[in-house]
């Protein structure tokens, strides 16, 4: 319980931000990705807004997995059907961005509503298949069959270099436009995903999660939040798909391939499943990580950059072994040490 | 790395490689004959400038490329890329017309010579052509064989089959359905009965080394008596030579020379190639390096030395993208140092190297040089 | 047309290649039937059973060691090492999770695929690799409408027979076998009937690392040497796996097969329907079947009381 | 004290053992505590009190608990075992039933059983003569052997842990809350047979549990652990003629019955 | 009290129930669950009076809690069966509807959300009665998600004040003794505003002074606010002090129904249930 500091209403306990430490990081945080652009490398703009992209994708896994304990292996086609929509949306009704990712959303979540369906029968890792299932069927297929084309769109597309928000107007192009934006939208769909966190709809995910049967004893509708899960998690998956297209410019069904759910898979579970921060933090590590092993062995072993994977393997066991519970839990325990501070125990 | 710092008289141009990725059998020695060829050039040519090779090993992961290529163009933009394959190509097509800086790669879709993506470049046929140099090498020899187009379901896979097969119609060959092989595929048992039944006299197979394997092993297993004609990926010294009477008569096109052509062909172009062996202190003797792939790299490197060169000695503005394409369009006596067969000619409207295809022969592990064909330069083959 | 000939070969095919996926997939329900982990990284391992028999038989060096032992010693050799490794994980990785969430293991195998994938290229090889002439049998045996089947597939079933029925009456009939699932399903209370967990990790580790290398070496056969796409197998083999019931050793046997089945008959459909379904037409099948029987063919149920 | 010859040392012995849990939380403090060669010992005390730690840290399964003895040390048969490894005290012979029944849900009975012959991997074939001793004395198990052990009731599951520990061999048994949730029919059909195992098979008993009326009555000697600590211990039948455990653990020190008042008790908080 | 219009039937202790379930505020009339081979509840009918405390006894694997999951519809019963709650026929209704309308359960292995605290535990069965709907959630605080949850929170408190749980409030269940654990799981059905409490031995294992405890709880729920019950409990003592009604079951059928000091003394019960004679 907390001795250092403690709440006098509701409404505070339910902030959150809540503890002394909490807003000082926050004070020190905030600037820190708004300067961020203005003196990092090119690259490191460029990785972080795929941090921010990857964010939001693996935010919306974490709602269906770490809340709903759903497994769900189509990170790579819900992105895929996110990110054609959106380029839809854009090239061919050109009503801009934030409505193509709207849309994107929407559709994704309906296709992912629709292969949640079998969640109403099928439990724990069984019901991976259905997802997968999707992975196949959008990737391998649906995405690279021209005879498609009518609902699609073609196999491939490409953005244009200036897209803009709604129609034309405020156009984003520039490398340091799509950061901000991707920024922007990574802390709406946080801040989203955080107060779903703390209301009875994410409580009764979990419940579902932890014990299902007797929280359908008590009157939670199993098959309604399953559903609901995988819509929400969906929508943010496409979003993030639709920001993509900007990212990289052009769409293919190759780089929606399941190497990507394998990935978001780390990055949630290096943060330490249950945390909004912990998604975040997964996120910005792996991709880090990777980013300064590869130009470490440019720079020093050129010879050598298959050894990327290795390095990046051993270390992220490494530090599974110091703290099994992901990166979240490690540093519970410091801000645990640093809340109570100046108290004792 | 990060940043491109480029003073006045050096040249920064960007590399984009894959060398431990999916595609790296066959990245990784291009990747090196280019950065070899670079640092040749550097040290061995009297060049008026500097040229700071900044790669990336992406390892075919397309985000690593685009974040090298907004590091790249963060500064301001080098004048050349030397990319690598489909992935990044591709990815990247759009963005290096808007920023105009010449894209060179190994990616050879006929997507690439359309007007949208005018600063691509690729100094080889593209692949529909390859697959009709193939047709028309049928239609001199065996006229009246049974063709089959193989290959798998990606747009690099699909891109040649169209043209290819209209190809081989109007020439009069038999055309039989063709047939997908994924790049994953651990058999092809199934494929090549299809083939079978049909009749199938030659196999046009536009793939990755690896299903070509497996495409080779399944027709030795099944004893098909059908000839299999490789495009660019499928084949080169290293598997010829490793899996030798698996790969016994298959049949290849390309557009820069083998390693042992090279070697006894073009001094020239050995020399380069000699003097990085040395350097690097690569193995002469390892086909895994020592191969038509390392070839094709140092040509894409020679390539881009020599616009920009050119550029410099007009007393042009070497860090730029469009002085660089000027010179390319221009330029149309160039042939690597001998490493191609031909002599190049870009066209504005026509970025198609050329329409020369060298044709090849494995016998005993070696890709015996056979005959060279030319493909009429026709205009609706454009995209 | 379809004719019964066509559909047969495509059948044989199938049922060979299947089998192949089948020993892969043995080794994953293994490693989940008695630990609970789900190994993301089984096909590397496959990949490195294959890798290892070049390493061994032929001049290409593991990194600067070049091994040369007769063919069939490699073969040995290669599914020793892979028992080895199972033994050598546990002391270096999986002891240190005993007692913690199964989902941080789950980590621990997605970072093997790169370990592995990024060894193999690094000190082994990035390039496909031919088989030795004696691990490229010739041989084949002839069935009705003349389709043959090729050595390997011949192999493969009857060593994936061989192993299912091994591993069924290991865990049916012997006080280990018992003990192992019961240490799955509580181990505090398997602990105090004297099981070592560290043991138990140790047992499926080695026996799934060396029965997938088997099946590794099998599909490298199949297509005359060791390629990368083999690692690419594992998540047609979950699929698998899940198909049969995850814990199951027989399931995961005819869920190999049937994925193999399936997709061969969708590269036979390609002429009739259209490319691309040999991708799409297993995991729609498993689905189906996964809505009918929640809990796979031969899923162990859970047990739902209050 | 009771049965088993003076000169041998006492099966197990805890001297001012001292229990943490997570190098934090104090479960069990300066308790010293032995059981006799055949005797049965009885642990009382409420919730909370550190009878299934005792239990957990002699077996050594406390351990993957992250629990540890910090002070004092624990002997079996004269040795000292403190903080040694669950399956080295497997090999000395003792058995621990968990708390809760822990029957492996999804085997059959006739597999749990199997599972009690395995002795550290020596033992790989089995027969159906090993069951034997089971039969003796649960004989509604055999009717059961191929039915899965979750699906069982209650009792039958806990018939089942103790055939399966039996079927272990041990010399030392520790038997945490037998009783919990059984039918009080049961509950002395359970205590009288462990009695009978206790005499027959000349098993070493420690019981803890709540049912401190039927858990005394087979008892030789009874301690009562209250927050981690030894209050009262004795001979089980002095123990039974105490006030204060009529009072709060057998609760027939007042005739007339305790819950019926509380219809007039006043609670302190309203509901609504 | 509400009780006694049942308690005065001394109509001997077999035979069915003494009013139609229909008319019950939970009932059930021909209820049977097997399970394969085996017959959990035999041909149960049941009519539970308003304000109601029944105990329902019966040897281990007797059916007990099958009967208690038909009931909730945790379990459907076997064709024929019906179930009543408030006068409504809810045989069809799935069981988390049935929670909503006014049917609390708490679980013989207490079935909580471990790893949550008891906070959470509670205030997730609330989310249940005062769910925001999706938009409020997730803006929180601009469409009123926030009202929701504290007003949520506030009733949860109560109910953890009530329960004098309030020390336990943020500590994860795996931790806590088992009396505050089954205490939670109280807490977690009080949630729900039920009309009926479903207790699964929600007293076994606890010592003496916990089991006072709960029954101090349950007594003044039931005395207040005149709520029913249907308790299955092992220790007769409880049983025979605190309900008006008792219930007996063996191999999933009712042997024996009646006034509590009336159905204890039956010889048949003792020899199958009690065991004393
Ligand atoms: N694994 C554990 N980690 C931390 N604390 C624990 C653990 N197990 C028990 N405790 C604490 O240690 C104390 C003693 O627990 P223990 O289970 O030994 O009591 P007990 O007498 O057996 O109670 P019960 O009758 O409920 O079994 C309790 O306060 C309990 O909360
Ligand atoms: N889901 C199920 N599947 C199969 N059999 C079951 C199931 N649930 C209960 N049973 C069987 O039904 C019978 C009654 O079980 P139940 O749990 O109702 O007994 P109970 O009266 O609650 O016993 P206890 O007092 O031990 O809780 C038992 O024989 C049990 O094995
Ligand atoms: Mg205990
Ligand atoms: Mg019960």
């Amino acid at each position: 319980m907390p001795c250092g500091e403690y709440f006098t209403s509701y409404e505070e306990r339910m902030g959150l931000i809540r503890w002394r430490i909490e807003r000082v990081a926050l004070v020190l945080g905030l600037p820190i990705p708004l300067i961020a652009p203005f003196v990092l490398t090119g690259e490191l703009v460029s990785v972080f807004t795929l941090v921010f992209i990857f964010g939001i994708a693996v935010l919306g896994l974490h709602v269906m997995l770490s809340y709903a304990g759903e497994i769900v292996l189509a990170q790579g086609a819900f992105m895929a059907i996110g990110a054609y929509t959106a380029s839809r949306i854009v090239n061919e009704a050109g009503l801009g961005l934030l409505p193509a990712m709207l849309i994107a959303g929407l559709m994704t979540a309906s296709v992912a509503t629709a292969f949640g369906l079998p969640a109403g029968r099928v439990k724990g890792f069984y019901v991976a298949i259905s997802t997968l299932a999707l992975q196949f069927i959008a990737v391998q297929f649906f995405f690279r069959r021209g005879e498609f084309e009518a609902i699609h769109g073609g196999t491939q597309q490409s953005m244009p270099g200036e897209i803009g928000l709604v129609g034309d107007a405020l156009a984003i192009g520039s490398a340091n436009e799509e950061y901000f934006f991707a920024l922007l939208m990574l802390v709406v769909f946080a801040l989203l995903t955080m107060n779903l966190s703390r209301t009875g709809i994410a409580r009764m995910f979990r419940a579902l999660h932890e014990n299902d049967l007797s929280a359908q004893v008590l009157g939670v509708n199993r098959f309604r939040n399953k559903l609901l899960a995988y819509a929400i998690g969906g929508f943010m998956v496409g979003v993030a798909g639709a920001l993509y297209t900007i990212y990289i410019g052009f769409i293919t069904p190759e780089f929606f391939s399941i190497d990507i759910t394998l990935l978001h898979y780390m990055m949630l579970l290096l943060g330490g499943m249950g945390r909004v921060w912990g998604v975040i933090l997964g996120v910005t590590t792996v991709e880090l990580l990777n980013h300064y092993i590869l130009q470490t062995l440019i720079d020093i072993f050129p010879e050598g950059t298959s050894l990327e994977p290795m390095f990046f393997g051993v270390i992220i066991i490494v530090v599974l072994i110091v703290e099994p519970k992901g990166l979240m839990a490690a540093l519970g325990q410091l801000k645990e040490y640093l809340r109570k501070w100046p108290y004792a125990y | 790395i990060g940043g491109g710092g480029s003073g006045d008289n050096t040249a920064l141009v960007g590399g984009i490689h894959d060398l431990s990725g999916a595609t790296s059998d066959v990245g990784q020695p291009t990747g090196r004959g280019t950065r070899d060829a670079l640092a040749w050039a550097n040290e061995n040519e009297d060049l008026g400038f500097e040229i700071n090779h900044d790669w990336v090993d992406y390892a075919y992961d397309v985000p690593n490329a685009q974040n090298h290529y907004n590091s790249l163009t963060s500064g301001d933009n080098p004048p050349v890329i030397i990319g690598w394959g489909t992935a990044d190509t591709e990815a990247l097509a759009s963005e290096v017309a808007r920023d105009e800086i010449v894209y060179i790669s190994a990616s050879y879709s006929d997507k690439l010579l359309a007007e949208e993506t005018p600063y691509n470049f690729f100094v080889n046929l593209d692949y529909t052509s390859q697959g009709r140099a193939h047709a028309e090498w049928i239609a001199n020899n065996d006229s009246g064989a049974t063709v089959a187009m193989i290959h798998n379901t990606t747009p690099f896979g699909e891109s040649p089959v169209d043209g290819t097969e209209a190809y081989a119609e109007e020439l009069g060959l038999d055309v039989a359905d063709n047939i997908t092989l994924g790049l994953g595929a651990n058999t092809a048992d199934t494929q090549v009965k299809r083939a079978m039944d049909n009749d199938v006299d030659y196999l046009i197979h536009q793939n990755t080394a690896a299903p070509m394997q497996v495409l080779m092993s399944s027709i030795s297993d099944l004893g098909a008596d059908i000839t299999v004609m490789g495009l660019t990926w499928t084949v080169d010294e290293f598997r010829a030579q490793s899996v030798a009477d698996a790969f016994e008569g298959v049949r290849y096109v390309n557009t820069n020379k083998s390693w042992n052509q090279v070697e006894s062909e073009s001094p020239e172009g050995w020399q380069i190639i000699e003097d990085s062996f040395e350097r690097e202190g690569h193995d002469m003797s390892n086909p895994e390096i020592a191969n038509i792939n390392y070839v094709r790299g140092v040509a894409h490197a020679l390539l881009a030395v020599e616009a920009l060169k050119r550029v410099d000695d007009d007393g042009g503005d070497i860090q730029s993208g469009s002085a660089v394409r000027e010179k390319l369009i221009e330029m149309d006596d160039f042939d690597a140092r001998g490493l191609l067969p031909v002599t190049l000619d870009y066209q504005d409207g026509d970025r198609r190297a050329t329409m020369f295809g060298q044709t090849y022969e494995v016998s005993d592990g070696e890709m015996v040089p056979d005959q060279e064909i030319e493909l009429p330069r026709r205009e609706e083959w454009l995209p | 047309m379809v004719d019964a000939a066509g559909l047969f070969s495509v059948l044989v095919t199938g049922i060979g290649i299947g089998a192949l996926y089948a020993l892969v997939a043995i080794g994953f329900a293994l490693i989940y039937k008695i630990t609970g982990v789900l190994n993301f990284a089984q096909g590397q391992f496959a990949l490195l059973g294959a890798f290892l028999v070049v390493v061994l038989s032929t001049s290409v060096p593991f990194w600067m060691f070049d091994v040369q032992v007769p063919v069939f010693a490699a073969l040995g050799l290669t599914v020793v090492i892979g028992a080895l490794l199972g033994v050598a994980l546990e002391r270096l990785v999986f002891r240190y999770f005993i007692g913690e969430p199964v989902l941080s293991v789950v980590i621990v195998t997605l970072a093997f695929i790169g370990i592995v994938d990024g060894g193999i290229r690094f000190f082994i090889s990035s390039q496909y690799r031919a088989y030795p002439e004696a691990l490229q049998p010739s041989w084949s045996i002839t069935l009705p409408y003349d389709t043959s089947v090729q050595a390997p597939f011949v192999i493969g079933v009857i060593l994936a027979l061989l192993t299912v029925a091994g591993l069924m009456a290991f865990f049916r009939y012997t006080v280990l076998g018992s003990i192992l699932r019961a240490s799955a399903s509580d181990q505090q209370a398997a602990m105090v009937l004297g099981v070592s967990i560290e043991r138990t990790i140790v047992v499926a580790w080695a026996l799934s690392i060396a029965i997938t290398s088997i099946g590794g070496i099998l599909l490298a056969m199949s297509s005359g040497g060791a390629g990368f796409t083999i690692g690419d197998i594992t998540i047609l083999v979950f699929a698998a796996v899940v198909f049969g019931g995850l814990d199951s050793i027989p399931g995961a046997f005819i869920g190999g097969i049937v994925v193999g089945i399936l997709q061969e008959f969708g590269v036979y459909l390609e002429e009739f329907l259209m490319p691309g379904l040999e991708s799409v037409l297993p995991m729609v099948f498993l689905l189906v079947v996964i809505v009918v029987m929640p809990y796979g063919l031969f899923g162990t149920e859970r047990i739902e009381r209050l | 004290m009771s049965s088993g010859q003076a000169d041998e040392p006492p099966v197990v012995e805890l001297d001012n053992a001292e229990i943490v849990y997570d190098r934090t939380f104090l479960a069990v403090q300066g308790v010293s505590m032995s059981a006799d060669r055949g005797d049965i010992v009885a642990l009382l005390g409420p919730n909370g009190a550190g009878k299934s730690t005792i239990l957990k840290m002699i077996s050594g399964i406390g351990r993957s608990e992250r629990g540890e003895v910090t002070r004092g040390s624990v002997y079996y048969e004269g040795d000292e075992v403190t903080n040694a490894k669950t399956n080295e005290m497997v090999d000395r012979n003792v058995t621990h039933i968990l708390e809760g029944r822990r029957v492996f849900e999804d085997l059959t009975v006739e597999e749990n059983l199997r599972c009690g012959l395995y002795r550290g991997g020596r033992r790989i074939r089995y027969s159906k003569s090993d069951y034997d001793i089971a039969f003796e004395y649960f004989p509604k198990l055999e009717e059961l052997l191929d039915v899965e052990a979750g699906y069982c009731s209650g009792g039958e599951q806990q018939m089942l842990v103790i055939a399966r520990a039996l079927i272990h061999r041990p010399n030392l048994l520790l038997l945490d809350e037998p009783s919990l949730g059984l039918a009080p029919k049961l509950v002395v059909d359970i205590y009288e047979t462990l009695r009978e195992i206790n005499r027959e098979e000349d098993i070493t008993m420690i019981i803890a549990d709540q049912n401190a009326k039927e858990t005394l009555e087979v008892a030789d000697y009874g301690y009562v652990l209250e927050n981690g600590q030894v209050e009262l211990h004795d001979p089980a039948d002095v123990l039974m003629d105490r006030e204060e455990i009529k009072e709060f653990y057998l609760g027939t020190s007042s005739e007339e019955s305790r819950y019926s008042e509380i219809q007039h008790y006043k609670i302190r908080k309203r509901w609504k | 009290m509400s009780g006694q219009s049942v308690s005065q039937s001394s109509a001997g202790i077999r035979g069915g129930p003494q009013f139609p379930p229909e008319e019950a505020v939970l009932g059930c009339r021909n209820v049977t669950k097997t399970f394969g081979a085996i017959t959990a509840v035999d041909d149960v009918s049941l009519a539970i009076d308003e304000g109601e405390w029944v105990s329902i006894v019966g040897p281990n694997g007797a059916g007990k809690t099958t009967l208690l999951n038909v009931l909730n519809g945790f379990y459907d019963p076997d064709t024929g069966g019906e179930i009543f709650l408030n006068g409504e026929n809810v045989t069809s209704d799935p069981s988390y509807k049935r929670a909503r309308k006014g049917l609390g359960r708490t679980f013989q292995g207490l079935e909580l959300f471990e790893e949550e605290d008891v906070l959470e535990n509670v205030m997730t069965v609330r989310a249940v009665k005062e769910r925001p709907n999706l938009l409020s959630a997730l803006l929180f605080y601009v469409a009123g998600g926030r009202k929701v949850e504290v007003e949520n929170m506030r009733r949860v408190e109560e109910i953890l004040d009530y329960l004098e749980l309030w020390e336990y409030r943020h500590s994860t269940i795996g931790s806590l003794p088992l009396g505050i654990q089954r205490r939670v799981d109280l807490a977690r059905s009080l949630a729900l505003e039920p009309d009926v409490l479903l207790l699964d031995e929600a007293m076994s294992g606890l010592t003496f002074d916990e089991k006072y405890d709960m029954v101090r709880f349950l007594a003044d729920l039931h005395e207040k606010e005149g709520m029913t019950m249907v308790m299955i409990e092992h220790d007769l003592e409880v049983v025979t002090d605190v309900s008006e009604r008792m219930v007996v079951l063996d191999q999933g059928a009712i042997i024996a129904r009646g006034r509590p000091e009336a159905v204890v003394d039956d010889p048949e019960v003792q020899r199958i249930y009690t065991g004393v004679e």
